[in-house]
């Protein structure tokens, strides 16, 4: 058993690895230029090139793909040559990064040719002040200085050579001289919980995600422990009525139910329980961040719209594995040792037909997340499901592809959940 | 020698072989409705490459109406024939896939094509992880892994983030969705099929690996396949109808199911009619299809017994 | 005795005629089955597969399914009618009064539940007792039926103990609440010769001590033989003959069960100087059975009568109840047999030829994976399954090599690394003075083709996506042995010697009976005429009638072709009879090698002697010797050291220090005669002197 | 009819031009609207101008907040349904949903109504010079910041430097290109603030309501969210991108209400961001009280929704179909014209926005716009297209149909309006693919393809829309067309700079004829916009785009 559990870790880090690769280089890679995107067409090629240069994407692909896993402030260390941190700052609460040179916080910037070294006061302002020596002399003889600069980027100025750069504010592009000539911006990757910024909003993914995530949880937990009992009852009573009246109404119901896409279904609910009758919310609307806890009837419409979609698979492929289960020769045993039928079904066939259901239901979270992201999109929820969409929509890279990890690790920790849950469910691994 | 065996037989012409085969459908009551489901909607398709009620595209009546004489199942919010605009919505699932940047159509509907695509990639994978074993196996076994980890919309959100909107988009995504299931699938009957002695035979005999992959084991494997394939097109349908819902499926303008939800729930105090059709139109032919899968699978099954 | 007799019979069954509903009518597949068990008494029912034997077992205890019924006659249980029991009646008997072992034990046990539950709760259900006292009776049943760690076992699951230790558990079952009557659907057929031989000894062991009415189900006439007091003989749903196991076994009197038995080769008998006849044609489906006797049609004294009047079962004066109208006429000592089943006269094959095939010190290891956190990390010590350890033999050309052993014993491993599935890991081999150690993609076409198998199952020895035609001439085209143009013309010639028609071309697999298939397989295997086949059990899965027919096919095509052929089977019966070299392997080590005649007499390897004791014969007359191994075959990977076979040698004793000699050292090959050895510690003298297994009975 | 108490003498004090413009009023000659946008614009105050206006003419302000009618009430909350994104500096607003949460705490400096006119509001009143390039702006007195800090001079030069200094990267630096800097902006005392505009431009106080034009507390560092200093009725509870914005009432406001105690009504205000569709139906179920500018689809879906009530407003946003005349076959006029005549504009009104709206003529100039020059609304005469195309095609020797792709984005209505356009063009001998793609999508591209449909947004006066689009210093910016004509550029510079209506509204009158007769653009209908909001909210207001001023809305409870 344990050589399963290791077995089942091991290819769950390596099938994560995988999926970020795939996902990443799908993305940055397969999406073209981001900087036409958000440029627009009139932007010049220098204008371009120089954007693309502040956002790092001159650097080849797997380099980008290593800074985006875990971060680049420890390759940019070693060009500095001072520990890299963050701080917040405690007017705006915004982190920012700074070398630590010799305990005291520091940024560099040039102004007119000049390198200014800027010192962090404990209020998060900086004092200016002329910067001294630093400069290097590269293999080409030119003097180069590596420093942190005020937007979050190691970089490197060329005494006497500030470069032109374009740099973006809301009124358009500006040119700017004395700018540096490498960029790299620093950033702390995913693992290191530091996903980027969101192109959409600005603000690191990371803020607007993880309520998201709980919100999305919260749908999924109610959904899940009332799809799954419910579905496995269900499934568990056609199974052993196979073929009877009461079997066929659950079969075809539920056949209809998953068949009816969830789109369809979310809409009429809200028609008939929002707008018509209006017992129930029609949509999520959060008019404060914990609203699904102040009101938990917010969740009704949404649950029981993925309840109609899931219900139907789960319970089908629960009668399936039962029908099968009940007409396996160890049941027949049970059934000639004079067992009574509810003691055959309930010692004998339950545990062994919910092997199967349980590993496909556990794979089947990832239909669940599916389904969310209908479902939150139909109802306005703010959750994950909703946040990828919007983001995909965008083109919002950093938060599809934060998001989409986040819904992959779901449902690779759910798989694992449902291997373990079969390891213990069948003692053929339990005691292998 | 046996008297009855030098009687020699008739041998049955390919037309007979093939009703022999299809014959199998009529002996289930469940394959039969499912194949009724399907063949309608198939035979709607064809009708519709050469006739509809109206021009799908064109408003020529007064929006929202109901069901009426002229307008069998009403119109839109635009005032177009619904009932056109379904037949017509069957064509880009089933019939023809429109290659991006020209009006040229390929046959074979979207739906079919992303289903073929993952058949196909699907069976190469998993004949070689099932058949080959060992580091193929555990090779592409983790590949699918992770793309089976992809919730499957989410996937679909990826790509079409990715390489934007398109018919050719919509196939690839579902072939790269749909093929870890098949390849699974494939790797399975593969690891049991492999087993059988006339695979021993075939390598007894020196034949080739692709060979035995193709044409000792795939024949084999096809029933399963048909009826997984069968429930693809569902799950396609399905799919297509979502991302046409969630305004990231085929293109405007012309109909698609899904889109004609997303299009007809804005207008739905108007005219409620116009979600039901598309929304009747995909649950019927995904209902069709599951039966038609079902009934199958369990006359196949008892066919090989 | 004689009180048990006039006792009443525990089971009666009476004209029972048992149906299956299908769609668009019903076939009745059962007919006109009568009989009855006394208490103390082991009936056994025999036929071939499809007669309906394990059909009316099921019909006994109501559980026919949904779409089966019995629809004429009576079941009366201790005078108790059980037709139309249903519901709550029917549980009490079940498992109670009635119980039932059938044929695979691994499936008939949940493997999701402690073997303790299982068995205790028929007490705590039917009995109402508490859980520990019931526990307490279950280790003592457990115990009764010579399971080792009985108290241990409860806590188990399944899949931890052996088949032949699950199969104790289902009997011990059974027995708790000490049955009336105890069904037994072919409780042994999934298990080894050596594993059967000691659970029927059990079976007959309790019969006596609990008084139990046993009915037992098997298609295995020498199980019959060993296990039953009485026999009746079921053929295409009817009893065709029913009588004590001394007269259905010395006189049988009706025409299928004397073809029955000339179908099997007794042990101890050859090719050169037995035969086997096979009962021609085949058993007619439920739904088409002759109007007339249903035997009929293959019946070599059929008459008009017989075709247009189905007989009765009738009692004759001496007891035994035939249905057959002519029985009194029929004189089995007569019969000859007709052309179409003549057997191939077999010559004696020339052991001194030139040999074909060379082996020399052959082995095959596999690496298994531990299940240690260092061994999933690739960090600890590579272990090995030693499937084949230093395999040495000749086989001259035009001979027959017969390998014989349990399962696992590494036969099949044997061959598939001759034949180049599996690359060899040490030793040598030469086929026609080529190396063969390599895998078969290193191996040039003409090699191969020299070089063919034939494979166990029928089922699956034939791909069923194409038809015979064309599995048979694909061999032909990928050697390109026959022109394009003829190829038809040769898969038809070559069909026409498997004894099937040029109608066979275009079927497909599904269209054919196992035999067919068989014969198609051999077809196959024979296409590119290989000097040498590997036969890999050709024969096991086959009803008897039909394995006696494929013997003679292959027996014809060695004359013919004279090719030389590797023999498996754990049948020794067989083995004996086909093969004119048996090698004897056990735990991948070939125990035992020599001429046929030199094997089945000794002196014997003590593995070969306890092998022998144990195959059941077919002929309630023959002695054998009482040699019983105990415990279970051990692990593969690492196997015991000194002679693999010490753990459970039952003749270790004789050596000093209780054989002490067997587990340090590797036992020497003693050249008992002209090719004849054995691998063996005690002396050939000692070896010599041991009785003979089997000895006929002066009747 | 009572005397107006405002006489021409005291007109002629605010402004020489107002008793004119009164007595044109008074003949008919130009609407009570345009009399008011007159009035106003020359600095005088809102109330008497309307009070002059209502004299004028009895017609009924259009549009306007209904009169508070009864008691009005106190309290209560108002929940909206609107996008939220990143919020920064005001200066920088890019999009209107952004000002509706930065309105609520700040302010602007004039009002342009639901009823196009613009007024006074931070301002105590404006004065131009006659060659309107002198401004003269009185701040309003006794207006406090909510910290407490007096409104004064200060803070509008501050603003003003935050507007003209590029760092800030705000659009109204384009807006106001008169101003070549702060120099050109004088505080003449804490109440006074004077322009010298480089050159004239009579559009200075609608460019002060422009949406980035809220005036910022002297002390402002860059980030509204984080320090939320206004003048405005409400102060900012929380501000999350994507979630909510939540606003409370302001004790001190320097607005009374009718009741005689300070604006505003309403205790809350709630904004909560979810897309349209959700939107719909929350406010149909009641959870939220108002939805930011409903579609043509929800305007349908909440129509005749009991306890809604929907107030529509006209304006100058369309959907323009524009033709790129630098590329064949657009650059041939009668191609060009023979596509506008192709338009049966009742019909895509209908279908395309349901007949909310009004029909256009083929001219950048909206009836909402106080010089637009009334003409003919040109029919749908595909025959005449069609000789027009044939003549076209003899010349060039190609067959009609004439196939041209029309590329659009999967918006509001731009589908519709090309799917209805694609039909009717179909007689006149166009063939027309259709190319419609997501809005980013679009945007991407949306001045390079050769015809498509561009959303184009309100704005007050026709002289504000026309130099952005249609001359040849806008080619490489918003001249999505390559179109420039030098007839049409020098009627326009002198429309700019003239003040007087009805001469600006004859110079419209050849402009308007310009580009029907060979512009670059044919468009069939002028949108309507409409407020959707609960129909206990009372003195709400329909607003051309869609701002929310609910500085005196209160809740019927």
């Amino acid at each position: 058993m344990a050589r399963f559990i290791i077995r089942s870790i091991i290819s769950t880090i390596i099938t994560m690895l995988l999926v970020s690769i795939a996902l990443f280089f799908l993305i940055e890679v397969g999406s073209g230029d981001i900087s036409v995107k958000i440029l627009g067409v009139f932007a010049t090629p220098e204008q371009r090139a120089s954007y693309r240069a502040q956002l790092g994407l001159d650097a080849p692909a797997w380099q980008r793909y290593v800074d985006w896993l875990i971060g680049n402030d420890w390759r940019a260390e070693r060009k500095v040559g001072y520990p890299l941190v963050t701080a917040t700052n405690p007017q705006t609460g915004e982190q920012g990064w700074w070398a630590d040179v010799d305990g005291q916080l520091t940024r560099w910037k040039m102004e007119e040719g000049q390198l200014l070294t800027l010192k962090r006061q404990d209020d998060g302002s900086s004092t200016a002040h002329l910067s001294s020596g630093g400069w290097e002399v590269n293999e080409e003889g030119q003097e180069v200085f590596w420093g942190v600069d005020t937007k979050n980027n190691a970089v490197q100025w060329m005494r006497g050579e500030g470069a032109e750069v374009w740099v973006l504010t809301k009124a358009g592009l500006r040119k700017e001289g004395d700018g540096p000539q490498v960029y790299i911006p620093l950033r702390k990757g995913l693992l290191r919980g530091d996903p980027g910024i969101s192109l959409q909003f600005g603000r690191p993914v990371a803020v607007t995600l993880v309520p998201r995530i709980r919100n999305t949880l919260v749908l999924a937990g109610v959904a899940f422990t009332i799809i799954m009992p419910l579905a496995l009852f269900l499934g568990i009573l056609a199974g052993i009525n196979e073929g009877k009246p009461l079997d066929r109404i659950i079969s075809i119901t539920s056949l209809g139910f998953t068949a009816t896409p969830e789109f369809v279904t979310g809409i009429f609910l809200i028609i008939i329980f929002g707008i018509w009758l209006k017992v129930l919310p029609a949509v999520a609307i959060f008019t404060s961040p914990n609203a699904i806890f102040e009101d938990p009837t917010l969740l009704a419409l949404p649950v029981l719209t993925l309840t109609a979609v899931e219900l139907g698979y789960v319970a089908r492929m629960t009668r399936a594995s039962m029908v099968e289960v009940m007409d396996s020769p160890y049941i027949r045993t049970a059934i000639i040792k004079g067992m009574p039928k509810w003691r055959v079904v309930t010692k004998h066939a339950i545990r062994n037909a919910l092997m199967a259901p349980i590993t496909i239901i556990m794979l089947h979270v990832n239909w669940l997340i599916g389904g969310l992201v209908v479902v939150e999109v139909i109802f306005g929820y703010p959750g994950l499901g909703y946040y990828i969409y919007r983001s995909a929509i965008f083109g919002d890279y950093n938060a599809i592809e934060a998001a989409a990890m986040v819904t992959v690790a779901i449902a690779i920790l759910t798989r694992l959940i449902g291997d373990l849950a079969y390891t213990l469910l069948n003692p053929r691994i339990r005691y292998a | 020698m046996a008297v009855q065996s030098m009687t020699t037989k008739r041998q049955p012409s390919r037309w007979e072989k093939f009703w022999n085969t299809a014959s199998i459908v009529f002996e289930s009551r469940v394959a039969t409705v499912g194949m009724s489901i399907v063949l309608f909607w198939v035979l709607v398709a064809f009708i519709s490459l050469f006739w509809t009620p109206y021009d799908p595209n064109a408003s020529n009546f007064t929006q929202n109406l109901g069901p009426n004489t002229t307008n069998l199942l009403g119109t839109d919010h635009l005032g177009r024939d619904i009932l056109s605009r379904l037949m017509q919505g069957t064509q880009v699932i089933l019939l023809k896939t429109r290659l991006p940047g020209s009006d040229i159509s390929i046959p074979g509907g979207v739906a079919i094509w992303g289903v073929l695509g993952s058949l196909s990639l699907g069976t190469l994978l998993g004949l070689n992880a099932g058949y080959r074993g060992g580091w193929w196996d555990q090779i592409i076994m983790q590949v699918l892994d992770a793309l089976i980890a992809f919730p499957r919309i989410v996937l679909y959100l990826v790509v079409i983030a990715a390489l934007g909107q398109g018919d050719l988009v919509v196939i690839l995504a579902i072939t790269i969705t749909g093929a870890p299931g098949v390849a699974r699938l494939v790797r399975s009957l593969a690891l049991d099929i492999k087993t059988r002695d006339y695979i021993r035979a075939a390598e007894t005999r020196g034949e080739s690996v692709w060979y035995i992959m193709f044409r000792e084991i795939l024949p084999n494997a096809r029933g399963p396949l048909l009826v997984d394939g069968m429930l693809r097109v569902g799950y396609a349908i399905f799919a297509i109808g979502t991302l046409g819902f969630l305004g990231i499926g085929l293109p405007p303008p012309d109909p698609d199911w899904g889109n004609m939800v997303n299009e007809a729930r804005r207008n739905i105090f108007a005219n409620q009619l116009a979600v039901i059709w598309p929304a009747v139109a995909i649950a019927s032919l995904v209902i069709g299809l599951n039966l038609f899968a079902d009934g199958l699978r369990e006359e196949l099954t008892r066919y090989q017994k | 005795m004689s009180e048990l007799v006039k006792a009443p019979p525990v089971l009666t069954l009476e004209d029972v005629a048992i149906a299956y509903k299908i769609r668009g009518g019903e076939i009745e597949a059962v007919q006109n089955v009568s009989f009855e068990i006394n208490r103390g008494e082991t009936h056994g029912i025999v036929g071939e597969s499809g007669c309906g034997k394990s059909t009316v077992a099921w019909a006994i205890v109501n559980f026919l399914g949904a779409n089966g019924y019995v629809k004429r006659g009576s079941i009366k249980f201790q005078g108790q009618e059980l037709v139309g029991v249903t519901g709550e009646e029917l549980r009490r008997l079940r498992g109670d009064q009635i119980a039932m072992v059938y044929q695979d034990p691994m499936q008939a046990l949940n493997p999701s539940m402690r073997l303790g539950d299982q068995m205790s709760e028929v007490l705590t259900v039917h009995r109402g007792m508490e859980q520990k006292e019931a526990e307490a009776r279950c280790i003592e049943m457990l115990e009764r039926v010579y399971m080792p760690d009985a108290a241990n076992v409860m806590r188990r699951y399944p899949h931890q103990i052996s088949g032949g230790q699950q199969q104790r558990v289902v009997i011990a079952t059974a027995l708790l609440n000490n049955p009336a009557l105890l069904i037994m659907d072919e409780p042994t057929t999934a298990l080894d010769v050596t594993v059967e031989a000691a659970v029927l000894d059990l079976i007959a062991e309790l019969r006596r001590d609990f008084d139990t009415a046993i009915m037992y189900i098997t298609h295995n006439l020498g199980v019959v033989a060993r296990v039953s007091t009485r026999v009746g003989v079921m053929y295409a749903g009817e009893m065709v003959e029913r009588g004590t196991v001394e007269q259905i076994y010395e006189a049988p009197q009706h025409p299928y069960t004397q073809g029955l038995l000339r179908c099997v080769p007794k042990l101890g008998s050859d090719k050169v100087s037995s035969m086997l006849y096979p009962i021609r044609g085949r058993v007619p489906p439920p739904n088409n059975r002759p109007t007339g006797c249903i035997y009929g049609p293959r019946c070599d004294y059929v008459q008009d009568r017989c075709r247009n009047e189905r007989p009765k079962l009738r009692q004759l004066p001496n007891g035994l109840w035939v249905r057959c109208h002519f029985a009194e006429d029929i004189n089995p000592g007569e019969w000859t047999p007709s052309e179409d089943i003549a057997p191939p006269v077999v010559g004696i094959r020339d052991l001194n030829a030139e040999p074909i095939l060379k082996v020399n010190n052959l082995k095959k290891y596999y690496e298994v994976k531990g299940t240690q956190l260092k061994d999933v990390l690739g960090l600890g010590e590579k272990r090995y399954v030693k499937a084949v350890e230093d395999a040495s033999f000749k086989i001259p050309e035009g001979t027959t090599l017969g390998v014989v052993g349990e399962s696992g014993c590494g036969k099949s491993t044997l061959i598939k690394t001759l034949i180049g599935l599996e690359d060899t890991t040490e030793g040598e081999a030469r086929f026609l003075g080529f190396d063969i150690t390599g895998p078969i993609s290193e191996r040039d076409q003409s090699l191969i083709q020299e070089l063919q198998m034939v494979f166990q199952n029928p089922d699956s020895t034939m791909n069923p996506s194409y038809t015979v035609g064309q599995q048979i001439a694909r061999p032909m085209q990928l050697f390109r042995t026959v022109p394009k143009a003829e190829i038809r013309a040769e898969v038809i010639k070559l069909l026409n010697s498997m004894r099937l028609g040029a109608n066979y071309y275009d079927r497909l697999p599904r269209q054919l009976s196992g035999g067919e298939k068989q014969r198609v397989g051999i077809a196959r295997a024979l296409a590119s005429h290989p000097d040498l086949v590997l036969c890999d059990e050709p024969v096991s899965a086959l009803d008897v009638s039909v394995q006696a027919a494929i013997l003679n096919l292959l027996l014809e095509i060695q004359q013919e072709f004279n090719t030389t052929m590797v023999f498996i089977a754990h049948d020794l019966s067989v083995v004996r009879f086909f093969s004119d070299q048996v090698a004897v392997m056990y735990l991948g080590q070939i125990m035992e090698i020599g001429p046929a005649e030199a094997i089945y007499t000794p002196p014997y390897h003590p593995y070969s002697e306890a092998l022998l004791s144990a195959v059941p014969i077919p002929d309630p007359t023959v002695q054998q010797k009482h040699i019983r191994l105990e415990g279970s075959v051990p692990s593969a990977i690492d196997p015991p050291s000194g002679c693999r076979f010490h753990t459970r040698c039952p003749r270790r004793k004789l050596l000093p220090d209780d054989g002490q000699i067997c587990v340090t050292d590797t036992p020497p090959w003693r050249e008992a005669a002209d090719g004849h050895r054995i691998f063996c510690h005690i002396p050939l003298e000692t070896l010599r002197s041991f009785d003979p297994v089997i000895s006929q009975e002066v009747s | 009819m009572e005397k107006p108490r405002v006489t021409k003498r005291q007109m002629a004090e605010t402004h020489p031009a107002i008793p004119d413009a009164y007595d044109k009023l008074e003949r008919g000659m130009i609407s009570r609207r345009e009399f008011m946008r007159f009035a106003t614009l020359l600095g005088m105050s809102a109330g008497a101008a309307s009070f002059l206006a209502a004299c004028g003419t009895p017609e009924e302000a259009p549009g306007a907040g209904e009169a508070p009618s009864g008691e009005i009430k106190r309290g209560g909350t108002w929940t909206s349904s609107m996008q939220l994104q990143l919020l920064d500096h005001p200066a920088r607003l890019s999009w209107v949903e952004g000002a509706n949460i930065v309105r609520q705490i700040n302010e602007y400096l004039t009002l342009t109504g639901p009823e196009n006119i613009t007024r006074p509001y931070l301002l105590e009143r404006w004065e131009a010079s006659d060659d309107v390039k002198t401004w003269d702006l009185y701040l309003r007195e006794g207006v406090k910041w909510n910290n407490g800090d007096d409104f004064v001079a200060d803070d509008v030069m501050f603003t003003f430097g935050e507007w003209l200094n590029p760092d800030v990267g705000s659009s109204m630096l384009g807006l106001m290109s008169y101003l070549s800097g702060m120099q050109d902006v004088e505080k003449v005392d804490d109440y006074h603030v004077r322009l010298h505009l480089q050159f004239g431009d009579i559009a200075v106080p609608e460019h002060l309501f422009h949406y980035p034009a809220v005036v910022l507390h002297r002390d402002f560092e860059g980030d509204i969210i984080r320090q939320p200093v206004g003048t405005g009725a409400f102060t900012l509870e929380e501000y999350a991108e994507g979630e909510r914005a939540v606003f409370k009432r302001r004790e001190d406001y320097w607005q009374m209400g009718a009741d005689g105690d300070p604006l505003p009504y309403l205790d809350e205000l709630i904004y909560v961001s979810t897309d349209k569709d959700a939107g719909v139906a929350a406010l149909q179920s009641g959870q939220v009280d108002s939805l930011y500018d409903p579609r043509p689809t929800d305007f349908q879906a909440l129509q005749g929704a009991e306890g809604i009530t929907i107030r529509p407003a006209s304006t100058a946003q369309c959907l323009l179909g524009r033709m790129r005349v630098d590329l064949e076959p657009w650059d041939d006029v009668r191609v060009r014209n023979a596509m506008k005549l192709s338009q049966d504009r009742e019909k895509i009104l209908q279908l395309a926005y349901f007949g909310q709206g009004d029909l256009s003529l083929d001219a950048h100039v909206a009836p909402v716009h106080p010089a637009y020059c009334e003409k003919e609304i040109p029919e749908y005469d595909p025959e005449a297209a069609r000789a027009l195309l044939e003549e076209y095609a003899a010349e060039k020797g190609i067959d009609l149909p004439l196939k041209v792709t029309l590329a659009t984005k999967n918006d509001q209505a731009e589908p519709e309006i090309a799917q209805a356009l694609k039909e009717l063009a179909e007689p006149s001998g166009f063939d027309i693919q259709l190319d419609i793609t997501e809005p980013s999508g679009y945007w991407d591209r949306w001045t390079e393809v050769d015809l498509g449909i561009t959303s184009w947004t309100h704005r007050p006066l026709a002289t504000m829309v026309l130099p952005l689009a249609y001359t040849e210093e806008s080619i490489g910016a918003w001249n999505e067309t390559r179109w420039f004509d030098t007839e049409f550029e020098g009627i326009l510079r002198e429309a700019q700079g003239t003040l007087d209506v009805e001469a600006r509204r004859g110079l419209m009158c050849q402009i308007e004829d310009i580009m029907q007769e060979r512009g670059p653009i044919f468009n069939s209908f002028w949108k309507s916009v409409w407020n959707a909001t609960a129909s206990e909210f009372k003195n709400v207001k329909a607003h051309p785009t869609a701002y929310d001023l609910l500085y005196d809305v209160w809740k019927d409870v």
